[in-house]
This record gives structure tokens, C-alpha cells and sequence, in this order.
């Protein structure tokens, strides 16, 4: 039956699912650590490199690839510069320090 | 690579970003949580690589961007954070751009030529949306940084300017989706772009961070537009997941504030907290005042201390004095707890993430909800920066602006000590009663300087 | 891309996606409630009521269809039962009865 | 219609089911939520119909269908729930054994053939897992309603026995998705229909909730399986679903009886229960018992009664009579709550879906954690029908074997008062300390007796 579906409907099935997923996963966040969500989340919406590495794929170096690089390079800093202070704000909790 | 085991080792990537979200709900289990999310990121990076042809100018602008990243997530401070979340969402934003344009010049690299109707929209919506997150966050970050002024800027019919705008912008988008050119799409593009701006201005800085949130929420849903656009399941649950989380966190605060989402965005409202101790000033009624000695005097000799940091704690940079103080305390048998309110501070679990900076181990620190009813037990609160979150009008006074939000009730203390620098007023403007109390002494100076003095006399 | 992709990893990513909300929603469901929440599953399971009419649906009538009317006919008591029986028990949840 | 139309209505139908569980999280929202529930069925269900031929057959086996559900949902003592949903379970597994079958038969009706190696395998999974589903629900439901003795059946050698059947059953699976034909695949069910009834006879009747629990789950992921086979996403949402909330009861009731999840499924354990108050008896410490009238005295004079209902309350159909006691109490001014374990009774829930029926208020009846540190502020405890949820060897004595069960601790009130026929044990087996505390009067006797004799006595 799928055969015939559109991705579009299956896209938005996933994405209908993901939403109440992350609805239910963010409520349960501690408030204590609502700071390293926006952090954590800073970094996992730098998964829009995943795209980005797309446009910069193809052979040719024209402006599609060079737009693609840009954006990989962008969204490397947030990957990176999001998960690493997400771990330096997280390494601070500590249960008992002395 | 075949095409199904690009798309199970995103699904695995998808799964262990959810397991990252779900790790926070803990403080131990946080950690593991963020390298799930790690390995994710790196499974969904290097299964694309085997995708992809010029691996060399990938590699290194991935390399570029990582240096960046890292360095600067080394080097910032924990009180920049809300200036730092706005500055990388505007990056998202604009690789969103990057990206949707790109698979316009170019569609076939995504394997989606000859673009459909369905794809157009999404990639319309993708692009506007990761347009008004980059310049809106550019807003956000300059106002928070303080590189521009935080005072909401008006002028007349903004809200019906805006409006047409956005209709203009609309329009442009559906003419795109016709025409498929590249005039419609640029023009389209600028006037989001513009669009992002003038959002933004109007607000003030203090409200920044509701906006930031919902920011970080947009750049979440221009994520998952692009995962439509190229049918790409991963990008769909990781996008929905910031999507999410954004709108959530701008709800929560929304709501500790008592405030509504569209009175914060339609803007024009606490732009004066920065110069808190200038203006403020409301009104003169007696209160009392107290010396550092007084304070310390009177806290060493209490069983129990409750401390409620707030806003000024942050601008103080008072968290390693104030953790330096309770160890003293605790040295004598006083037990020390911290109370913090869902929206002390400028950023939700800002408290936090100070307090744990300092070294306070968090099972001393707890929840508004966890500690409100030991108020009435306890003999001393020391409430310090903080303001609205412990006025009682909220309460009390069915006429406040901040009534029905809920508070931290440290009126119920035998004694309440109040640091602050003056009379002034707080982020909300509001003139507040727990100062004048009987049982209240205020101690004047800025947070740090007053427990250092403290600490001393408590050294003695 | 997807058009490559198998549908049993698209049926994956939905079904893992489905335990994920499955695990929350549960886990949400009060106490008091647990044995609605074993009425109502039961109800929902009926939807296999789907599959069997599909058997069901071919014109000609042979072994294939019967065996689906068959089911239909199971997944009916098990749809109508479980949502009426969850709905009689509800009912009588009330605050004040006085 | 188009298959696009299908698919979204099918989408529309999957949220509206999980809207359906999510409103299980408060009374309130429950009935709501049912209702979506209902719709979202409707929706399915309509759908399909307008791609289906057969139209009055279809129609006529779903009424005929319907109407014996309805029937039975409007007659079924809320007592017998276990067995319902035993015998419900059943007639799901059966169904997915048959569609499994016809999809066999025909898989061109369901838009599948040619049959890929992975269909089969999928139509395998189903296949299996409904009809063990199928018959262990119906050994089930026998043991549950006492039409099959409640005491688990042994012979030697029967775990192995189980095994080598599950792997000659697998065996002919393999075959079939090799061979493409009927007579593994014929056999192969055979096999599992056997496996069903082999699996669950070793388990005795008490344990039977949560093998029906288990068997829930297993309905849930054979719906999700034949969902894969037909490609067809509400299927395996819904199913996913099902499956999820069946393996959490399980685990929910495992935990509260602080057994394994293995312990129990190889099965020997609490086949003893409904004869309870035979052989029972264990050993002949003095007890202080008393008369209703005792009872009625003591409650009548009591500030605060709690009711800590057990299984033998629903045994007694007592649920009535303990309400209309309880509002006697209450019109005397006595504060009258009741503390649910979460595994008092047979099936989780059982006690509130009892006290619901009985009209009880919600608001009145609490949940073991949100009551259990009010019992040392409490006059009078009475125990009704309970045994096991208020045995304090969980707390004290490490070789008892629910040590580390969480208990209802109405060990800790002033008087505790216990109704119950004889000094027989309950569900685990055990003699409870709790009766021969000084504190403890036993009132022995029928509980709906006892509580009848109270009433009477407290009206004079
Ligand atoms: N956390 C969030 O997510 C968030 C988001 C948006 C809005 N808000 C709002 O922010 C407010 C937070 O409440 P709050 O009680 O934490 O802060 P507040 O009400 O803004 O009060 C902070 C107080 O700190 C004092 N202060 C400032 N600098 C100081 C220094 N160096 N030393 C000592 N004291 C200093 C100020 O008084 P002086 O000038 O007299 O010293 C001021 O009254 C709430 O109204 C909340 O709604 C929070
Ligand atoms: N709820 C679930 O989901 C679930 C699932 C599986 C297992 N279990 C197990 O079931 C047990 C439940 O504990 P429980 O305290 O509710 O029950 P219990 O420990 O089984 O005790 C029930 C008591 O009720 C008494 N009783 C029986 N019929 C009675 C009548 N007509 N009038 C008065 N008393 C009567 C019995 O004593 P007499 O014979 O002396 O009258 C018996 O001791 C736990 O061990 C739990 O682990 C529960």
C-alpha cells in the first residue's frame, strides 16, 4: 500500500511522532538543567550539517557547493561549540564536592 | 553506501539524540546523555561523508567551524550563556538558508530534481524561517550582549508594518512556488531577512531570553522543514525535538512569569533592568537595614539557612563567595539549602548551573515546589539578587501584574535578609512588600561584596 | 533519497519512534487508572480489525476472504467491548458523589 | 479514495489512540480521552471500508461482532475484569493468526505480492506471536474465571520440553520463509498454538494478572507485526502502543511484588490463594480479636479512619457496604481517606475501579506514596480483605521473600484493625506480624458481613 503513498505523508507521520516524543522527553528535563538543554538542543539543531554536507557534495565547486560549504562550516560550530559546552556546564554538577 | 543502511544508521543517530534529551532528566545521567548525543552527531557526520564527494573542503570546513566552536565554548563564561545560545542559533539559521538555496540551485545533488509543488513549499517555509531565526537572533544576541541597547525600540503602526511585511513576504514565497525563479525566492529572502530584524527590536532586553528559547525552537522547526525537503527522516526527529524544546521552554518561563507568549512578543517591556538602582527608585517607607555583621551574626547562629539566589547573584559573579559562605555555616551546624525559583535569573535554570559552577553540591540545591513549605520552619532566609521572585504581591495583591505567579515564599521565615544594592526595583518594575516587613533586614552592596564581609565576620 | 530506502526501515523508524511515545504515554497514566488503561489497550489492539477487513475485501469469496471475515468479526467484539467497557468504568470515576 | 487520503485519515486515527492514553493521566481527562479513542477506531475503520469490496459482509461481521462486545461490556461484573481481558486478548491473537493467513492466501488484496523474504518473515513474527497469544490468553482466562483449576500443572522436564518445541516451531518458520508453503507454515502455528497452552498451565491463577498483562504486550506487537507486513503505519503505531503498556504493567506489577519478570513466567508460584483459609493456617501466636461492635467503637470515635482495601474486598463484593460505613464516619465528623497499594487486588488498579463503582470519591482514595507518611498522624487504620500490601516483613525482615516490597505502612498508626475470615495468608504465602501487634485487633469474618454489622452498629 505504501508503494503508493507519498513520502510527504510518511515525512509528516515521522514528524507527528518526533514532536509528542520530544514534548514528553523536554517535560521530563530536570529545571535544574534547563540550561544545558538549551545547549544540548543547540547543538543536535546543527544537524542541519547533515543537509549542508549534501549541498556541498557534488563534484563540481559552483556557487550550490560553495553556499554548502559555508553552511557545514557554520553549523560545525554549533555542533561542536553546543555538545563541548553542554559537557563543561554538566561536569559542574556534582553531587557532594567534598 | 546503500541507501538502507544510511537510513538505519540516521534512525540510530535519531534514537540517540532522544536518549540525550532523555539523559537531562538527571543530573546523573546528563552526562551520559550528551555523549549519546555525540556519538549520534558523529554517526550521522561520517555516515554522510560516505556520501559525499569533495571530502577534503568538507573535512576542513568542518574542522574550521569545530576549532571555532570549541574554543569559544571553552572560553565563555557561564553568566554569557543566554548571549552565546543566541549567537549559535543565528549561525543555524543562516546554514538553513545556505542550505535551501542551495538545493534550489542544485536539486539533483539531494536527489529530489525535478522539484515538485510539495517541495517548493517546504523549502519556501524552510528558508524564512531559518531567515528571521538568523537576523532575529542577531537582535537577540546584540541586545543580551549588551552591543546594542537593550531599550524596546518602537515606532508608530510597527505591529501593522510588520504585518504587511510578512504578508509582502508571503506573497513573494507563493510567486516562487509559480514561477520557480530566482528573483521571487532572493527578494523573499531579504524581506524575512528584514523581517527577523524588526521582530526582534521592539522587545526588550530583559525579555531576551523567552525570545531566545523561541529562536532555538524556530531553528528546531527550519531543521525539520529541510528534513522534509529532503525527505530525510533524521533531520524530521532531531529538528522536532529542538522545535519542541524551544516552544516548551518559552512556555515554562511565559508562565513563571504570568506573562502571555504574545504579550512578550508584542513586545515593549522591561527594557529597564539593566539600569536597575538608577530609576527604580519607588517609594519611602521605612525599612531596615543591617550590616554585613548583622547578617552574619544572625545567620551563625540559626539552624537553618535557606539562600534564594536571584538575577543579581549572576551580575555579581557572588556564586564562589556564597558557596564559601554556606561551607562556614555548615562548619557550625547550620543547615544550608538553596531554594530557586523556576525563573530566578534571566534564563531558565540559570541558578543552576551558577551554583554548580561554584561547586555547590546539588542535593542542597532544590526545586520552588520541593522547599516552599519548609519556609515556615526555617529561621533565616537569606534572599540575594533576587526580587521579583520573592514578592509576596504575587499573592497577595490581585491587582499586581505578577499575581498568580508562583513564588518562592521566603515571607514565611522567621527572619529574611535581603542583599541588594538599593530600594530598586527588579526586572518585573514592581515596588516589593517582603522588604518592609518587620522580620526583614536589608543589607545593602553589591551581592559580592556583602558575603565576602560575610565570610569574615564569620571567620572571627 | 527515501525513494531508495526500503519501507521496512521506514516501518522501523515509525514503530521506534511509536515505543518511544508508547513509554511515555504509559508511564504518564495514573495508578488509579491501570485497569481502564488494560480495557482501553485491549480496545486498541482491535485495530487489527484494519488487517482482517482488508482480507476481507476481495470480491471473490474464498478461503482468504472468510478467514478475514472471520477476524473482523473477532476484532469487532474486542474494539466494541474494550471501548465500552472502559467507558462504563470510567464513568464511575467521579470526584463528588454527594 | 487515494492511498495518500487513507494514509493521513490512518495518521489522524494513530494520534487520536495516543491522545486516548494520554488522557489516562487524570480522572478528568480519562473519559476524553476514550472518546478519541472511539473516534480514532471510527476513523480506521471507515477508512478501510471505502478500499474494501464485500461491503455487507464486512459491515454485518463487525455488527455481529460489535454487538456481542457490547453485551458483554454491559454485563461484566467489574469483579471479572482479569478474565475479560484474558479472554479479549484471545480472540486478537486469533485474529492475526488469520490475517496472517489470508495474507498468505492472497497477498495480492493487500497490495504485497510478489511476497518479499521479508514479508515472510514478518507474517512469521505475527503469525507466532498471535497464536501463542491465542491460546495462552485462553488458559489464562480459564485459570482467572475458575473454570480451570487455578494450580499450576508441572511434569518434568517441562522447561525443556517448552524449549525444544519453541526451536522446532522456529525451525518449520525458517522453512516456510524458504519454501513459500503451507504445510510448514501449518505446522509451525500448530506448534505455537501448543507452545501458548504449554507456557501459561505452568503458572498458577495468582500470577495470571500478570501473564495477562504480558499477553497484552504480545497482542500489541503482533498488530505492530502484521502493520510491518502491510506496510501500514497506524497498525504498527497502535500496536507499539499496546505492546509498550502491556510490558510496563507487567514490569509496574513485578517491581510492586518484588519478584523477577522470569520468576514469575517459569511459573510454580501463588496457586494456593483461593484457598485460602484452608491450609493456610501457619502458626498459633496469640491475637487480640474483636466484634464489629469493637470496630464501629473505635472508628466511631476516631479523628481520622484510612481504609486499606486488599483482595479480599473484591472477593467479598464488600465496595458498597464500605461506603456507606465510610459516610456514616464522615457525617459523624470523622476524616475517612482510603490508601491504595499498587498491587492490592488481582490486577493493577483493581481497588480504585472497585471503590469507583461503589461511588466513592476520588479525591478520597490515594495512592500508597502519597499517603504512606500520614498512618503515624492516624487513629484508626482499618485493613479490609488485605494481607500481603500490609505485611511489615518487606520493611524488617531481610529473609522474608517480598523483602524491599514497598508497603502501605499502616503498621505505624495508633490502632490498626484487621478484617478478614481467618489467620489464613494471602497471595505470597507468608504469616503477618501486623496482626499480632498489641496495637491490632482482628475482626474475623466475611468483609461484607463485618462492614454490614458495623454500619448497623454505628447507626444506634
Ligand atoms: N529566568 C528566566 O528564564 C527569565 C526569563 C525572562 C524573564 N525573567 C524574569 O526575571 C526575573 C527574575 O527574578 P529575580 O528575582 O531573579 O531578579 P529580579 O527580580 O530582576 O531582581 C534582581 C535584583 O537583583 C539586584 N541586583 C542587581 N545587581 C546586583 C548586584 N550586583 N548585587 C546585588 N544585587 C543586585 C537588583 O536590585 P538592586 O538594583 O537594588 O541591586 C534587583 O532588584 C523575574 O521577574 C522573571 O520573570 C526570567
Ligand atoms: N494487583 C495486582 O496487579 C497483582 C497481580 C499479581 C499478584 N498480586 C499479588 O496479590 C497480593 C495482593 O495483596 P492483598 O493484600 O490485596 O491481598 P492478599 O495478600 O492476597 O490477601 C487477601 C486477604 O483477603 C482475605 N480474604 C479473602 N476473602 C475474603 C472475604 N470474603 N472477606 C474478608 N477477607 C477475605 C484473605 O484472608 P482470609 O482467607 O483469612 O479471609 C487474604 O489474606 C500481593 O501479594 C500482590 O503481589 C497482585
Amino acid at each position: 500500500m505504501s508503494s503508493a503513498v507519498d513520502p510527504v505523508i510518511i515525512n509528516l507521520t515521522v514528524f507527528v511522532l518526533a514532536v509528542v516524543v520530544g514534548y514528553h522527553v523536554v517535560w521530563n528535563v530536570t529545571p535544574a538543567l534547563h540550561t544545558p538543554l538549551m545547549a544540548v538542543t543547540n547543538a543536535i539543531s546543527g544537524i542541519i550539517i547533515v543537509g549542508a554536507m549534501l549541498a556541498a557534495g557534488p563534484e563540481q565547486l559552483d556557487a550550490g557547493t560553495v553556499m554548502g560549504l559555508i553552511a557545514v562550516m557554520l553549523a560545525a560550530v554549533n555542533v561542536f561549540g553546543g555538545f563541548l559546552v553542554t559537557q563543561r556546564m554538566l561536569s559542574m554538577f556534582k553531587k557532594k564536592s567534598k | 553506501m546503500s541507501a538502507n543502511f544510511v537510513a538505519l544508521a540516521y534512525l540510530t543517530a535519531a534514537v540517540l539524540f532522544i536518549l540525550a534529551l532523555k539523559g537531562l532528566s538527571s543530573p546523573i545521567s546528563a552526562r551520559r546523555g550528551n555523549m549519546f548525543g555525540m556519538i549520534g552527531m558523529a554517526i550521522a557526520v561520517l555516515t554522510t561523508l560516505t556520501i559525499t564527494q569533495n571530502l577534503i573542503y568538507i573535512v576542513l570546513a568542518i574542522i574550521v567551524g569545530g576549532v571555532v566552536g570549541a574554543v569559544v565554548a571553552r572560553r565563555i563564561q557561564m553568566t554569557a550563556m543566554p548571549e552565546l545560545v543566541a549567537a549559535m542559533h543565528s549561525l543555524v539559521g543562516l546554514a538553513a538558508v545556505l542550505v535551501a538555496m542551495s538545493a534550489f540551485y542544485n536539486p539533483v545533488a539531494y536527489g529530489i530534481a525535478p522539484l515538485h509543488a510539495s517541495n517548493l513549499i517546504e523549502l519556501f517555509i524552510g528558508t524564512f524561517v531559518g531567515a528571521i531565526t538568523f537576523t532575529g537572533s542577531i537582535i537577540a544576541f546584540g541586545k543580551l550582549s549588551g552591543k546594542l541597547g537593550s531599550k524596546p525600540l518602537h515606532f508608530v503602526g510597527q505591529h501593522w508594518f510588520n504585518l504587511l511585511l510578512g504578508v509582502v513576504m508571503i506573497a513573494f514565497g507563493i510567486m516562487f512556488i509559480f514561477t520557480e525563479s530566482w528573483t521571487p525566492f532572493l527578494i523573499m529572502i531579504a524581506l524575512a531577512l528584514a523581517l527577523g530584524v524588526l521582530l526582534i527590536m521592539p522587545i526588550g532586553g530583559a525579555d531576551m531570553p523567552v525570545v531566545v528559547s523561541m529562536l532555538n525552537s524556530y531553528s528546531g522547526w527550519a531543521a525539520a522543514g529541510i528534513g522534509f525537503t529532503l525527505n530525510n527522516n533524521m533531520l524530521i526527529i532531531a529538528g522536532s525535538l529542538v522545535g519542541s524544546s524551544g516552544a516548551i521552554l518559552s512556555y515554562i518561563m511565559c508562565k513563571a512569569m504570568n506573562r502571555s507568549f504574545f504579550n512578550v512578543i508584542l513586545g515593549g517591556f522591561g527594557g529597564g533592568d539593566s539600569e536597575a538602582g538608577g530609576a527604580g527608585e519607588v517609594e519611602q517607607r521605612p525599612v531596615r537595614s543591617g550590616s554585613a555583621d548583622d547578617a552574619a551574626f544572625l545567620m551563625g547562629n540559626a539552624d537553618s539557612v535557606i539562600i534564594v539566589p536571584g538575577y543579581g547573584l549572576a551580575v555579581a559573579r557572588a556564586q564562589h563567595a556564597i558557596n564559601e559562605m554556606a561551607d562556614h555555616l555548615i562548619k557550625n551546624g547550620v543547615k544550608v539549602r538553596y531554594a530557586i525559583h523556576p525563573v530566578a535569573g534571566r534564563m531558565p535554570g540559570h541558578m543552576n548551573v551558577l551554583l554548580a559552577e561554584a561547586e555547590v553540591p546539588y542535593d542542597q540545591v532544590l526545586e520552588m515546589d520541593e522547599i516552599n513549605n519548609e519556609f515556615a520552619d526555617t529561621d533565616v532566609v537569606l534572599v540575594i539578587g533576587a526580587n521579583d521572585v520573592v514578592n509576596p504581591a504575587a499573592k497577595t495583591d490581585p491587582n499586581s501584574p505578577i499575581y498568580g505567579m508562583p513564588i518562592i515564599e521566603a515571607h514565611k521565615a522567621r527572619t529574611i535578609l535581603v542583599v541588594k544594592r538599593s530600594m530598586a526595583v527588579g526586572y518585573a518594575g514592581l515596588d516589593n512588600d517582603l522588604f518592609y516587613l518587620d522580620k526583614t533586614m536589608m543589607v545593602f552592596g553589591d551581592a559580592k561584596k556583602v558575603v565576602e564581609d560575610i565570610i569574615k565576620s564569620l571567620q572571627h
